[in-house]
């Protein structure tokens, strides 16, 4: 083929996602190239907005615009503008949405629910299956967690050869202690600890917390009654983050905390909390843990603390008062 | 312990990709630790734990990208860090996908798929067709060289399963507004179309467009399908599906001259459809054509695109758009500045229909045109490499493309040939047509524009000049930028016209007497 | 029923058969008392049948160590006197319910392993795999392990197996799958498994305490002591596949060192043959593919069953051994499954997603795909005196499977 | 009557693309769902094998 700059073709995307869908409409914009990675064009606006472009690999997000073959020749830096919903690049690259349907997480708010102790029972079994597959990242901290959870006096001192993992577990494992006696100040008290901790493009610590808060986020909408969320905490927790990590790891986090992620979640969450799903939750949770590096694993254990709230009252009583440990109010950054 | 690190700003990498980079440092030898990492606070405290300590550290922010190795030597630290760029710039190793390798394979991974598109070489796709066909696929068949008994075959099992087969030797369909093969990016409308000729379908569909309106699907049989052995079996079958389509107002049939039998068994279905049918049947004698019941006959593509798009907006057809006073007043500069012995026409074209119907439009200008596909046998070239007076090349011909890439892919065979004609002081008008869309070139004049200029220039080195008439076949919405190929065929001096119809009516003017 | 829906009824069959298998070890015997229809001076050998003149240079020499070590002839020379002239009967293993690695040779006093598959009640049976005289070398040395095994160790297990009445093998093969072997070139953690059981069984039997930590020694230190045991219910679990008309399952692929062969159901116990392929391969200090023999056992009956490198892309640790990268290993995992039948639905891989080993190699399939069945394997000496000397993957030859095709078609009539 | 190739044409095409490589790449970037097969002659391109396939498979 040609290689002339002029020659680049246009681009039809096959499903677009509802945020992404807004952005395009939106009012004339220009932007430019973040990032470019393996399946994905992480695009900025010049409100820091984030859009990306993926091919099939990437799992289907609300930000997403996925093209159906391979992306366009694209580098970090490269401006450009949305024309008629048209996004056009200076070198000739043209996404030309007219075709492509809209896409945003099924629906699940009709459905009859699971009650809180079968979904707590539901989610040890699935998490201790998952946690014999040996995980990466933050996923090694499934088999400590359930262990510290359950089995009393049991105070988990894992070692971890990763100085990440190391590093993290103390704060993990308070968070978790505290999720599991629905303790929300326990939880806050250390999650700044693990904003933008980690290795790669989404640290560990985001996407953990993300999991965490996308758990809260959904248990606090579907169980209004048994489970209050203070939103403007969280808000003010993400506002005070998004300087102590990146643009794309920061926009996630946000997203998961509102109760959005990347689709195999979505269906994971929805397949746990209904009494009989046609799919296995458990095969959803395979397909999110072989997103990125970690990443899945990550938000996947995040979520497993965040499902530890709906631990019945019962096993919780004995652990009283939780370790409390200097609280790392705001982070200089 | 000696440690060392490297911090690139604003640097973004997949993690699968960062790891891949740890990994590969942490496997050099005396490499105690690394820690591939964006510069996030909590990231710098671990780095501080692991001691790891120095201002720029501290001043790194999340968005960049910070790389640390703690070795047994400060030489181990430095060998890792300096061969950093080298990892962080290798192309990643994609984990061998698994093909897929046979149909089964392609239909366990898309169950619900209905359509095959097939280009395996041609003893193989008579076998694969009939595969797809038991499948339950409708089949785009661009293999040619399929013998006519396993076309018929096919085409008859599929007319018994209500399948449809496009092809063998088919280059274009247009199904729900996907592109099939060689195909032009148009508006959705009302319009249908069946056609025997790739570049007769391309054209139709992109003068549709041009004209406002839209094309449902444009189906194409293959080159055969017309012959008095198929009996139409697809073209039929096509008439059947379009007639029944909710999307298709009308239906237009684009074709080289079919069998005598094949045209009555046509005219005999035509007379039934819901929807009017308009045909360009080029080469057949309009007598033959006059009079059927629910037909209109149309003698160029762009009469059968102006009849169908009037006919959907209820509206007459517009009388024939014929060259505007500027193109005469183009052709009348061209004419006083060639020399007294230029007089013949070179057409070198990709598109076969296109070579058709020029010869057609030509003749009735009373204009002889001989050619490697001729309308008449008298004039067809002994050999196809040397032109005689007025001659019309289609360079898409066997001859030219048996092991070749066809010149709507490669320019290399046409650029030759133009620089060949420009060589004879006797030529007066080179006629080039340029045809767009996906899987076409993608940049069909950037490939020919040199040769046009040269061959002006040996022109006007003998004092005359090389008049270049192209036609362009496509829409703004190719893959090509049309409007950039036409201003750069303007730049070169050539006269450009939207259709091969009104460049032939151009070349009409240019060669006809005063 | 037209012929195809036949085949697809039969290898359906077939398939059920081969995942209803249920080893059971019940015995380490002397291979004279258990392996049926030899007697006298006989020695079976892995592959297809073969006359001594056209063995591999690795197959003659353990047929002189075996010879030497049933005390048949004194020195080498003796022993290869009496192979030439025809005095010692020999025999493929797979014509007597029996498998063997490498060379695969076994000879009356030699205990086997005997495996019984519980779901049919067929028995097969397996040589002890040691690094040896199993590839050739037949010096004093490596004799030494034989006549341990079957002096010591083989009479000791079997004792003590007597005692817990038999080991059921299903369990510590689903959990040693799981755990990253494929139970070809990888058995450690099989190995293991098998391991703890036997010390426990040994506890309870009444042995000397020589024999006891003699024995205890060899079972808790040999990686590779369950690959006998893999390939005897490999074996134990195909033979009921067999003589299922109009089946094109393989149900056996192995090879001599010369020549490669595989039976397929529909069509009993004939070999379709073609020459032994080369291994591509890692080799051990001081040799390289110049000395290579040709690819060489019984042991790719455990890819028959779905094993070995069928299952390679769980057993990413078996890759320094043969070389190859993670993603290569779970690409010939994949690729395995467009030429069998189905899926395991019990043997399952994490690394795949818990999908289930591939299953009932069709010859249909290999044909028509190209694709032929991948083999992890060691790599003999092409001369005879050496022990092993490397391991690699080896790709069964297309020409067998086409031959087997062509009988097939002949058998039921089709075509012409 | 609703047939196959009405199907075909009420959409959206999913097309298995046997041979050029570039026909299922231009359909992808339309957006229509292909499948891409790296086809090979079956049987390696023997006559005999592949008429014997079409018995058997």
């Amino acid at each position: 083929m040609n290689n002339s700059p002029k020659s680049f073709p246009r681009f039809y995307p096959r499903l677009i996602g509802s945020t992404a869908y807004e952005w395009l409409s939106s009012a004339p914009e220009q932007g430019k190239v973040l990032a470019v990675v393996t399946n994905c064009i992480y695009l900025v606006n010049s409100d820091d907005k984030l859009v990306w472009l993926a091919n099939k690999k990437t799992p289907l997000h609300t930000r997403s615009i996925q093209l159906a073959g391979a992306l366009p020749g694209l580098v970090p830096n490269d401006p450009f503008r949305i024309e008629d919903q048209e996004l056009v690049f200076p070198n000739g690259v043209v996404v030309n949405p007219k075709n492509a349907e809209d896409w945003r997480p099924a629906d699940f708010s009709n459905e009859h629910l699971l009650g809180l102790p079968e979904i707590y029972r539901k989610s040890r079994e699935i998490y201790s299956h998952l946690a014999q597959l040996q995980p990466p990242g933050f996923g090694s901290f499934i088999t400590p967690i359930l262990a510290s959870i359950e089995d009393e006096g049991i105070s988990s001192q894992p070692q971890f050869n990763d100085p990440v993992l190391q590093f993290a577990w103390p704060a993990v494992h308070s968070i978790a202690r505290a999720a599991a006696a629905q303790d929300v100040r326990g939880i806050y008290a250390r999650v700044n600890e693990l904003v933008g901790l980690g290795s790669g493009l989404t640290p560990s610590g985001d996407d953990f917390l993300g999991g965490l808060f996308f758990g809260l986020h959904i248990l606090n909408q579907r169980f209004p009654s048994q489970f209050q969320l203070n939103k403007t905490e969280i808000s003010r927790f993400l506002m005070q983050i998004r300087s102590c990590t990146n643009l794309i790891s920061g926009t996630l986090l946000g997203d998961l905390a509102g109760g959005l992620g990347p689709a195999p979640l979505h269906a994971f969450i929805q397949n746990l909390l209904i009494p009989e799903s046609q799919e296995s939750p458990f095969e959803h949770a395979l397909a999110l843990a072989f997103i990125g590096h970690s990443t899945g694993w990550d938000i996947l254990t995040g979520l497993l603390s965040g499902l530890l709230w709906t631990r019945p009252e019962a096993n919780r009583a004995t652990h009283g008062r939780l370790p409390q440990r200097v609280l790392v109010e705001t982070v200089s950054c | 312990m000696i440690s060392g690190f490297v911090i690139r700003k604003n640097q973004y990498y997949d993690s699968v990709f960062l790891m891949n980079v740890s990994r590969r440092m942490s496997e050099v030898k005396g490499v105690l630790q690394t820690a591939v990492l964006m510069g996030s606070p909590a990231n710098k405290q671990l780095l501080l734990d692991i001691h790891i300590q120095d201002d720029q550290i501290e001043k790194a922010q999340p968005n960049d990208l910070i790389v640390a190795v703690i070795a047994e030597s400060p030489a181990i630290v430095e060998n890792v860090l300096g061969r950093l760029n080298e990892w962080l710039e290798a192309i990643q190793e994609n984990a061998p996908s698994l093909s897929v390798k046979t149909l089964e394979e392609g239909l366990s991974q898309k169950p619900n798929a209905n359509l095959a598109v097939i280009s395996v070489p041609g003893e193989y796709a008579a076998r694969e067709a009939k595969k797809a066909l038991e499948a339950g696929l409708n089949v785009f068949l661009f293999s040619a060289n399929v013998s006519i008994e396993d076309e018929l075959a096919l085409k008859q099992f599929a007319a018994a399963q209500g399948l449809l087969v496009m092809g063998p030797d088919c280059g274009t369909s247009l199904i729900g507004g996907a592109g099939i093969g060689f195909a032009n990016s148009v508006r959705r409308g009302p319009v249908g179309v069946i056609g025997a000729a790739g570049t007769g379908l391309q054209e139709f569909t992109s003068q549709v467009h041009l004209a406002g309106s839209g094309i449902s699907h444009a189906i194409g049989t293959g080159s055969h399908d017309l012959s008095e052995k198929i009996n139409g079996l697809t073209t039929l079958a096509a008439l059947d599906a379009l007639d029944a389509d909710q999307q298709t107002r009308i239906i237009a049939i684009v074709s080289k001259p079919p069998a005598a039998s094949t045209l009555a068994v046509l005219f005999e279905r035509i007379k039934t459809c819901k929807k009017p049918v308009v045909g360009c049947f080029l080469g057949v004698n309009p007598v033959l054509l006059n009079g059927k019941p629910n037909f209109q006959p149309a003698e160029t593509i762009d009469e059968a695109v102006r009849i169908a798009v009037a006919s959907v907006n209820g509206q007459p057809a517009m009388p024939t758009v014929g060259l505007t006073e500027e193109d005469l007043a183009a052709i009348r500069m061209e004419k006083k500045r060639w020399l007294p012995e230029q007089k013949y026409l070179r057409g070198i074209l990709a598109g076969g229909t296109f070579c058709y119907q020029s010869q057609q439009i030509l003749r009735k200008a009373g204009i002889t045109i001989h050619s490697n596909n001729p309308f008449d046998r008298k004039y067809l070239l002994a050999d196809p490499d040397r032109s005689i007076e007025n001659t019309i090349v289609d360079m898409g011909d066997d001859f030219y493309t048996i092991g070749r890439p066809h010149p709507m892919i490669d320019g290399a065979m046409r650029k030759r040939r133009i620089l060949a004609e420009s060589r004879d002081p006797q030529v007066a008008v080179l006629y080039l047509d340029f045809i767009l869309g996906y899987n076409a070139s993608m940049d069909p004049v950037g490939e020919m524009v040199e040769a046009i200029r040269e061959a002006k220039r040996n022109s006007r080195q003998r004092g005359g000049t090389l008049t270049v008439v192209t036609s362009v076949c496509g829409t703004e919405a190719d893959p090509q930028d049309l409007n950039l190929q036409m201003k750069m065929l303007q730049e070169a001096g050539a006269l450009v016209f939207r259709s091969n119809a009104l460049a032939s009516a151009a070349l009409c003017e240019l060669l006809g007497q005063e | 029923m037209d012929i195809k829906q036949k085949i697809e009824q039969a290898n359906e069959e077939a398939f059920r058969r081969l995942c209803a298998g249920d080893p059971v070890l019940v015995d380490v015997a002397p291979a004279g008392e258990v392996l049926p229809g030899l007697k006298g001076k006989w020695i079976t050998h892995s592959g297809p049948p073969i006359e001594w003149k056209r063995m591999c240079g690795a197959q003659k020499g353990a047929l002189i160590g075996q010879t030497i070590y049933e005390g048949w002839a004194k020195t080498p020379d003796e022993a290869t006197i009496l192979l030439e002239k025809g005095e010692i009967h020999l025999e493929p293993n797979h014509a007597h319910q029996a498998v063997g690695p490498m060379a695969g040779t076994i000879s009356p006093s030699a205990p086997v392993w005997v495996i019984e598959n519980r779901a049919f009640g067929n028995r097969a049976f397996c040589r002890q795999v040691e690094g040896n005289q199993q590839f050739g070398d037949y010096s004093d040395e490596a004799l030494k392990g034989l006549r341990l095994w079957r002096d010591v160790w083989g009479p000791t297990l079997q004792k003590a197996l007597h005692t817990i009445g038999g080991l059921e093998l299903k369990p510590i093969i689903t959990r040693a799958l799981q755990m990253g072997d494929e139970l070809h070139n990888r058995a450690i953690a099989a190995s293991s498994l098998f391991a703890n059981e036997m010390a426990m069984a040994m506890a309870k039997t009444e042995l000397a305490k020589e024999d006891l930590l003699s024995t205890l020694g060899y079972v808790t230190h040999h990686d590779l002591i369950f690959l006998g045991l893999s390939m005897a219910s490999g074996k134990a679990i195909a033979d009921p596949a067999r003589d299922i008309e109009y089946s094109t399952v393989v149900t056996a692929m192995c090879r001599n060192g010369t020549e490669f062969g595989l039976n397929v159901s529909a069509l009993g116990n004939e070999w379709f043959t073609a020459p032994a392929p080369k291994v591509d391969g890692l080799y051990l200090p001081g040799y390289t593919a110049d000395v290579a023999g040709l690819d060489m056992g019984d042991s790719a009956i455990t890819e028959t069953v779905g094993w070995g490198a069928f299952t390679i892309g769980g057993a990413p640790g078996i890759l320094s051994l043969v070389g190859g990268t993670p993603e290569e290993a779970l690409a010939y995992s994949r690729e395995m499954r467009k030429i069998t039948v189905s899926t395991h639905p019990t043997y399952r891989l994490p690394a795949l997603g818990f999908a289930g080993t591939a299953i009932g190699i069709d010859i249909r399939k290999v044909v028509q795909t190209g694709i032929v069945p991948i083999i992890d394997t060691a790599i003999a000496h092409k001369d005879p005196g050496y022990p092993k000397i490397g391991a690699g993957l080896v790709r069964a030859p297309l020409e067998c499977f086409k031959k087997a095709l062509i009988a097939f078609s002949r058998k039921y009539d089709i075509g012409k | 009557m609703e047939t196959l190739v009405s199907k075909l044409l009420s959409g959206p095409v999913i097309a298995i693309n046997l041979g050029l490589k570039s026909f299922g790449a231009s359909l992808e970037q339309q957006g229509v769902e292909v499948v891409q097969v790296e086809w090979a002659p079956p049987a390696g391109g023997d006559r005999e094998m592949m008429d014997l396939l079409d018995d058997l498979l």
